[in-house]
């Protein structure tokens, strides 16, 4: 036998002990997708979108050059809609006047903030109920017994009756009921993805509730309520914080198609995207930017979140792990 | 094996496809030739009853407009009232009958004359009406104007002002009125007191308003057969495709129709209605936005504008903040606003700031009356002087709306507020939904400060205008003027037309040194109509005539 | 089967009295009435009052729930306030419209997603799959009302191909049998009715896809992708059927179920009308005369449309599951 | 000359911004008609990566390359275009999978999934087909199978599926069978009533069947000759009865070591192999099973171990091998030198991301071929 050498000694020890090892890493879900998700180039690219929307939303409101409701278009005698007249883009004012003579590129970036604003609370607020709801039926239903059907039928005849009404109606009533205002929109958005966020919870936890793990601490004696809190729900959470991505973009559309229909933000102290397009509307015909640049802007950022809760759907998808 | 889905599907698309392509091809070649007798109009909303007496919306009134003649009528393109079924007309000496000398040889669509009798016939039905038809839902625009009914089933109801209707002969007619008002007989020109067949009346049972209370049912009558003796016989009312056809009436007693049909068409949303002028879809559309008026002229469509009838006014509400019960606040607000630019900026070419509370075509107007020009600085030493330097006020605005005196209330709104800011008063933005809940809000409690509110003209009388403000206490203005109302209520039995509008003028004065409220603005609608349509006059009442419309050849 | 039917309506009972006292509560929750909606600026508040008590809306509301219910259960919705109809005639003339422009948004849907979701899904990582996926993305993310005007202002007003609003021409003066203007078309024999009632909901349609598409194609795609690597497509390669077979009779067939369920559930969310769809084509639909009625505060056409879409969305709902256990053979209904 | 010869066959999946992973290194065996061959490994060496490279049936993905040949009946398999490929498939060469549950198209009947494959290579349609495929059941062991034939896969039971899929895969006679694990999803007794099944068909029929499992246990039943893979190469090629007898790979002998035996003493202990293929890290060169072999020297590591071939036919890849137990020694007839690109670019798995399938190298033994 020849001997062996010290450089040769150290990679068969290292594989040795390579080969040794458990095969279970140990790497955690979460982690697991998050280095998925690096490697995942529309992951990337949402995140970039959403860097630069956020960037902008935080500290662009410090660096507009005019006021956003500064209406001195009209002070300046330049904007004249009766007349046609409203002034494109210019050195002074990068995107042009809006229809009231206000600075489009300051109301742009301070609308930032109000959108982000919207569409996560929007998302908040229906993914706070419709996790309420679809909590409770899914943990009724999964260990409750007649009593525990009994609350998820009853929890879940309220959802369908959710369902049955018209999303966009069920909006519209809302902001009637309410009057417009900021928090009316995102409460009028946020219950429309209300029965979205419950259904899916409570089918989580169901088949959360089937597995073995449930059956084996059922085995040994953990009570019913701990292991709904303390197991079957966090092991539930990962689609619906998917579904809360992809809702935060449709909450920022919904928001503008309520602004549309009059019910938006009513408040011009403060623009918001999806009532600068709203409003946008009337002067289409004159100066079709002023929609363009809202909408490519909602476009953009609505791709972002969806880009990202797409990637992270896929990410945390146990059938594409492998 | 069954064909897939997918499969299944392409070929239907590929079969609409070529359904389509065919279609597009034969409409092209059809519309492209002779069939220049129809013309499709594009309105914001469907009509909501066909007998104009149960009907209150614009669009009702304006196809009740084509259908049906009244006793007397607006001149055409104008406010003054003309001859329509009556050539002529005179009050006796006291003011309170009215002697109307009928138009003859006209018939109503169903054949049957149009006489004395029959105008009787209206006017009873109106006045004895019983039951729902009583409702201020179904005859608004009667109770607006007389007040009550034969026998009133509702205490909140008055005296009637019609009293009774008698017969002299074939064509003379007397209407007898329980006192003397401004209102007649302009008021008559209303499309609600259109003349209906007799005949048809009786035969559709067009007075049996049915149901419950919660629970109104028209008779078919108003529905489904409307009888007049207007240049168009009504046809179809399409509800499905949001179209109302009506159809050239032979018999027409005076000059017939130009056009074969004329069909009504409903597009709520205004850039589709402008679209679908452009692709041609529709020959004509009223509501026209104020950006649209240059761009549609530019490009070649007849875009009339009609006179300015109306007014914008910002109410203030003196049982709001007491501080607005202070003249000198008052002052300051009118001074505080940039009246001239928000007209320069915001509104259709023709506008003009307001002066009076009604425009100046109407007779009683006064340019001679306190004028408040734009100056920040004096309303912030009005204000100081006042001691009200920090004031907030409640601002009402109303959304999802446009009304023809103000085509975008959150564009004036922030201006508005912009101005008033400026002067150093702070103000709190209340935007209501215009239907109900902003009406509600404004005309009622004590809960607002300041909103926005108009009028359109019914008729050419300044009562109309300034007497449906200011000639009582309404929780819209919160203020109590006893030394006003008395004015208004000796105004409105005046029958002196001289005397009436001397009056008038004086009541301007009076109203503009009170300033229960700003007038701001008024504004000349637009409507608009294709290439090639011709001989429709603008009238500031919306009372266009579609029966002179014809397409150039 | 039968069994699952029955029980299945039966639930609808309970839901839809639910929902009945959940809408009369909440409707009447929502500030002013009818007589403000009625009367405009001409009301006064005496007008007003005298509105409400000829309404009946002074009562208390069990005394107004009550008549409501007894109405109800004589299959009465009453009539609207706004325009003295029935409600059921109605509804009897805008449905049609709504599931006209349903099945057209469907068809355009499952026409294009189907076969582009499988395009994505076979070419994964190349041009197609990622403009695919993001023109679907696009898709969620335009607002309905301005993807409108962009497709009036190319195809409508520049190209002048489609019409930009409406359900037919008016001036053609088509028969009307039962509101369902193709089918009328077909059945009066007016054949230049039916096409331009087609040509009519082209661009309506199309707007109203842009969801439903970019959803079925993200479903297709990701259930192709899932589907091809199932043994038993493996399986049926390794048989050496043809290409068509595989894609067909394994690949698809398997793929469609997923597809199926968000087929039935879209086509159930868009029988519930599409309000801005609706409004910008001035497409008589249920969706925009009920966000008129929450304007006009008219209840009982408020009241009684919701609980017929609540009856339309349970019934399509058991369609979607009844036509799974069609197409799936190991879902068996119980 | 055999009917399926299989020549440094290897499989390579590269994947974008990572090194390429080898799956099959060089493998290389053949099969003679009507005989049974054995491919035995763990999973993960490389073995059901193979029968799919022979198959064509690797997914068709972006990286995947496919070198050597594998010849059926004078054709080169690999080099054919997809529309041959199509007609030989399920004609002249069959397979059988794992999971017969999902194998099996879940919302197709049975009776279509065996008719397809008539319709497909014999042209039989309607009745004829239908009861040509009554007749298959029949044949493979499924009682009233007119009934069976409008069954879907979810109503019959695993042993039922498998049959079925035997079913299908004998409809048209093949010359050559590839079985991939096909009883490892059954129950045992069921596993047993399969095997016989399959080597009843092989011996009626004059099929030549590929076995490739894990199990010694149903290679020392079936199979003429035997190939062990480890690591994507194939270590060790003998007759069925020498390899049992005298292992000489020291991982066949694990392999051997594993299996618990009746005729084992109470007291001794089972000895499994240390770790899995999974651990089969980045892997410079040398003996892909020297980090987990106890019979490891300084040699193993440096250069594959080349391939030796002894006088009775056999072949090993191992520079110690395991002993031949009182024997005077062996007569190697040749040596053939490692894998087809020695010591520098052998396999290479990336600790992280390990592929669908992975493994290392492995290497011809053309020699035993009876």
């Amino acid at each position: 036998m020849t001997i062996i050498s010290g450089k040769k000694r150290e990679k068969i020890d290292r594989l040795a002990e390579l080969a040794a090892r458990d095969e279970e890493r140990g790497v955690s879900l979460w982690q697991d997708a998050f280095r998925r998700l690096r490697r995942n180039p529309a992951a990337v690219v949402g995140a970039v979108i959403l860097t630069v929307f956020l960037l902008v939303a935080i500290v662009g409101p410090f660096f507009v050059p005019y006021g956003p409701t500064d209406t001195m278009g009209i002070r300046e005698g330049v904007v004249k809609v009766g007349q046609g007249l409203i002034p494109g883009h210019s050195a002074e004012h990068w995107l042009g006047y809006d229809h009231q003579g206000r600075d489009v590129f300051s109301r742009m970036i301070v609308g930032a903030r109000q959108t982000l604003l919207v569409g996560v609370v929007a998302t908040m607020i229906g993914l706070a109920i419709g996790a309420l709801i679809g909590g409770v039926a899914g943990a009724a239903a999964g260990l409750g017994g007649r009593w525990g059907r009994w609350v998820d039928a009853t929890l879940m005849r309220f959802i369908d009756m959710l369902l049955a009404m018209p999303s966009l109606l069920l909006a519209v009533s809302i902001a009637a009921l309410l009057g417009p205002s900021l928090i009316t929109v995102m409460i009028a958005v946020g219950m429309v993805s209300v029965p979205v966020f419950a259904r899916l919870l409570r089918g989580s936890m169901i088949a959360q509730s089937n597995s073995d793990y449930v059956l084996a601490a059922t085995s040994l004696g953990v009570r019913k309520s701990k292991i709904a809190l303390a197991h079957v729900l966090p092991n539930s959470l990962a689609p619906v914080i998917v579904q809360a991505t992809l809702t935060l973009a449709t909450a920022i559309i919904e928001a503008a198609a309520l602004s549309y229909l009059g019910l938006g933000n009513p408040d011009s102290a403060t623009p918001e995207w999806g009532v600068m397009l709203a409003d946008a509307q009337p002067w289409l015909g004159i100066r079709p930017a002023l929609a363009i640049y809202p909408a490519v802007a909602i476009i953009i950022t609505a791709l972002g979140f969806t880009l990202l809760g797409e990637a992270m759907r896929e990410a945390l998808d146990p059938k594409l792990r492998k | 094996m069954r064909a897939s889905r997918p499969k299944v599907a392409i070929a239907a698309v590929a079969a609409a496809a070529l359904a389509v392509a065919g279609c597009a091809e034969s409409d092209r070649e059809g519309s492209s030739g002779s069939s220049k007798d129809t013309l499709v109009f594009g309105v914001a909303g469907d009509p909501k009853v066909l007998d104009p007496s149960f009907a209150s919306d614009g669009e009702s009134l304006r196809v009740a407009r084509q259908v049906f003649e009244t006793l007397v009528r607006p001149e055409e393109g104008g406010t003054k009232v003309s001859p329509g079924l009556a050539e002529s007309w005179e009050p006796d000496a006291a003011g309170t009958t009215w002697t109307f000398k009928l138009r003859s040889g006209v018939k109503f669509h169903d054949g049957t004359d149009f006489n004395a009798e029959a105008v009787c016939v209206n006017f009873d039905r109106w006045y004895n009406a019983k039951g729902l038809m009583q409702s201020p839902d179904v005859t608004a625009y009667w109770q607006d104007v007389m007040g009550g009914f034969a026998a009133n089933e509702d205490d909140t109801l008055g005296e009637s002002l019609f009293k009774s209707c008698s017969v002299t002969d074939p064509t003379t007619v007397a209407l007898t009125f329980s006192r003397v008002s401004s209102k007649i007989p302009a008021a008559l020109m209303l499309p609600s007191f259109s003349m209906h067949s007799p005949k048809a009346l009786q035969e559709y049972d067009a007075s049996n308003v049915t149901g419950s209370a919660d629970d109104i049912k028209y008779p078919v009558y108003a529905t489904e057969h409307p009888t007049g003796t207007g240049p168009f016989k009504f046809k179809t009312w399409d509800i499905a495709n949001k179209t109302l056809t009506l159809e050239r009436n032979e018999d027409y007693w005076g000059e017939k129709a130009k056009l074969k049909s004329l069909i009504f068409k409903t597009i709520s949303d205004e850039n589709a209605r402008k679209q679908e002028l452009r692709s041609g879809g529709i020959q004509g559309y009223d509501l026209v936005g104020p950006a649209d008026v240059e761009p549609l002229k530019s490009e070649g469509f007849n875009v009339l504008t009609r006179p300015a009838f109306n007014i914008l006014y910002l109410a203030i509400n003196q049982k709001g903040n007491p501080k607005l019960a202070d003249l000198k606040v008052r002052q300051a607000l009118a001074h505080a606003i940039n009246r001239q630019a928000l007209v320069d900026s915001k509104l259709p070419p023709g506008a003009q700031v307001a002066v009076n509370f009604f425009p100046d075509t109407v007779e009683g107007w006064n340019g001679d009356v306190t004028k408040y020009e734009y100056d920040v600085e004096k309303a912030k030493s009005l204000l100081a002087e006042a001691g009200a330097s920090d004031l907030t006020l409640r601002f009402h605005y109303p959304t999802e709306v446009t009304r023809p005196y103000m085509p975008n209330p959150k564009d004036l709104f922030e201006l508005v507020s912009a101005d008033l800011q400026a002067a150093g008063i702070k103000i709190e933005p209340i935007p209501l939904k215009w239907s109900p809940d902003y009406l509600n809000a404004t005309t009622s409690g004590t809960k607002h400060d300041l909103h926005f509110l108009g009028w359109t003209g019914d008729y050419g009388d300044g009562y109309n205008f300034i007497g449906t403000f200011f000639d009582r206490q309404k929780d819209e203005w919160g203020f109590n003027n006893p030394e006003l109302f008395e004015k208004f209520k000796k105004a409105d039995s005046t029958a002196d037309q001289a005397a009436k509008v001397a009056l008038y003028k004086e009541l301007n004065a009076d109203i503009m040194n009170f300033l229960p409220g700003v007038p701001i603005s008024h504004s000349p609608p637009a409507i608009v109509f294709g290439k090639d349509v011709t001989g429709v006059k603008a009238s500031p009442l919306t009372d266009e005539r579609f029966s002179s419309a014809e397409f150039k050849s | 089967m039968i069994r699952f039917i029955v029980r299945r309506l039966l639930q609808l009972i309970p839901t839809l009295f639910g929902l009945s006292i959940l809408l009369f509560i909440w409707l009447r929750r929502l500030p002013g009435g009818p007589e403000t909606a009625i009367l405009g600026e001409r009301g006064t508040p005496e007008m007003r009052a005298a509105i409400r008590q000829n309404l009946g809306l002074d009562e208390p509301i069990l005394i107004q729930y009550g008549r409501f219910i007894r109405r109800m259960v004589r299959l009465d919705l009453g009539t609207s306030i706004s325009t003295k109809r029935e409600v059921t005639t109605e509804f009897l003339q805008r449905f049609p419209g709504t599931v006209e422009l349903t099945i057209t948004a469907m068809v355009i849907a499952i026409g294009i997603g189907i076969p582009l979701g499988y395009l994505a899904a076979r070419r994964r990582g190349r041009f197609l799959d990622h403009a695919s996926v993001g023109g679907s993305l696009i898709g969620i993310c335009i607002p309905v009302f301005f993807l409108a005007y962009i497709l009036k202002a190319i195809f409508s007003e520049n190209l002048g191909w489609f019409p930009s609003s409406g359900r037919q021409d008016p001036t053609l003066g088509a028969t009307r049998i039962t509101n369902f203007f193709v089918l009328d078309g077909l059945m009066t024999r007016e054949w230049d009715a039916a096409a331009d009632a087609i040509w009519h909901l082209v661009l309506p349609g199309m707007a109203l896809a842009s969801i439903p598409l970019a959803i079925i194609v993200r479903i297709t795609r990701a259930s192709v992708l899932e589907v091809l690597n199932e043994d038993f497509v493996r399986t049926a390669e390794a048989k050496g059927l043809t290409e068509n077979v595989v894609r067909r009779r394994h690949v698809l067939r398997n793929a469609m179920l997923p597809v199926a369920t968000s087929i039935g559930l879209l086509t159930g969310g868009l029988l519930s009308g599409a309000v801005l769809t609706e409004t910008v084509f001035a497409f008589s639909g249920i969706g925009a005369f009920l966000a008129d009625s929450i304007s006009q505060r008219d209840y009982p056409v408020l009241m009684g449309f919701i609980m017929i879409i609540a009856v339309v969305y349970v019934l399509v709902n058991l369609i979607v599951d009844l036509s799974y256990s069609l197409i799936d053979p190991r879902v068996r209904v119980r | 000359m055999a009917l399926l010869d299989v020549e440094e066959l290897s499989v390579t999946f590269a994947r974008r911004n990572q090194r390429p992973v080898r799956a099959v290194d060089g493998v290389s065996f053949s099969v003679d008609a009507g005989e049974v061959v054995g491919l035995v490994g763990e999973s993960g060496c490389g073995k059901s990566v193979t029968s799919l490279a022979i198959m064509g049936l690797l997914p068709k993905q972006p990286g995947l390359t496919v070198g050597g040949k594998a010849v059926f009946d004078g054709t080169d398999l690999l080099k054919i275009d997809d529309r041959s490929r199509r007609d030989i498939r399920g004609r002249d060469i069959a397979m059988i999978f794992q999971d017969p549950l999902s194998s099996l198209n879940p919302v197709v009947p049975i009776g279509i999934q065996v008719t397809e494959v008539l319709t497909r290579h014999r042209g039989m349609k309607g009745e004829a087909a239908a009861k040509e495929a009554a007749q298959l059941l029949d044949r493979v062991g499924i009682p009233d199978p007119k009934r069976r034939l409008k069954e879907y896969p979810h109503q019959l039971s695993g042993g039922m599926r498998q049959r079925a899929l035997i079913a299908m895969a004998v409809a048209c006679q093949p010359r050559l069978l590839i079985a991939d694990e096909p009883t490892t999803a059954l129950d045992v007794t069921i596993q047993a009533q399969i095997l016989e099944l399959l080597k009843d068909l092989v011996r009626d029929s004059g099929t030549a069947l590929v076995m490739i499992t894990h199990d010694l246990g149903v290679v020392a039943g079936m199979c003429d000759t035997i190939n062990v893979l480890y690591g994507g190469r194939v270590v060790e090629t003998a007759r069925r009865r020498p390899l049992f007898r005298q292992p000489r790979h020291p991982y066949t002998v694990g392999l051997l070591g594993s299996v618990p035996r009746l005729d084992a003493g109470r007291g001794e202990r089972l000895n499994p192999i240390p770790g899995s293929v999974r651990d089969l890290l980045p892997w410079p060169d040398g003996c892909a099973f020297a980090p987990r072999c106890t019979r490891r020297i300084d040699s193993c590591v440096g250069e594959p171990p080349a391939l030796v071939v002894t006088h009775d036919s056999r072949g090993y890849r191992c520079v110690n091998p395991a002993p031949l137990p009182g024997a005077p020694g062996e007569e190697v007839r040749e040596v053939v030198p490692g894998s087809a690109t020695p010591g520098s670019v052998p396999a290479q798995a990336v600790p992280d991301d390990p592929p669908a399938v992975p493994g290392l190298a492995a290497t011809p033994s053309e020699e035993d071929v009876a």
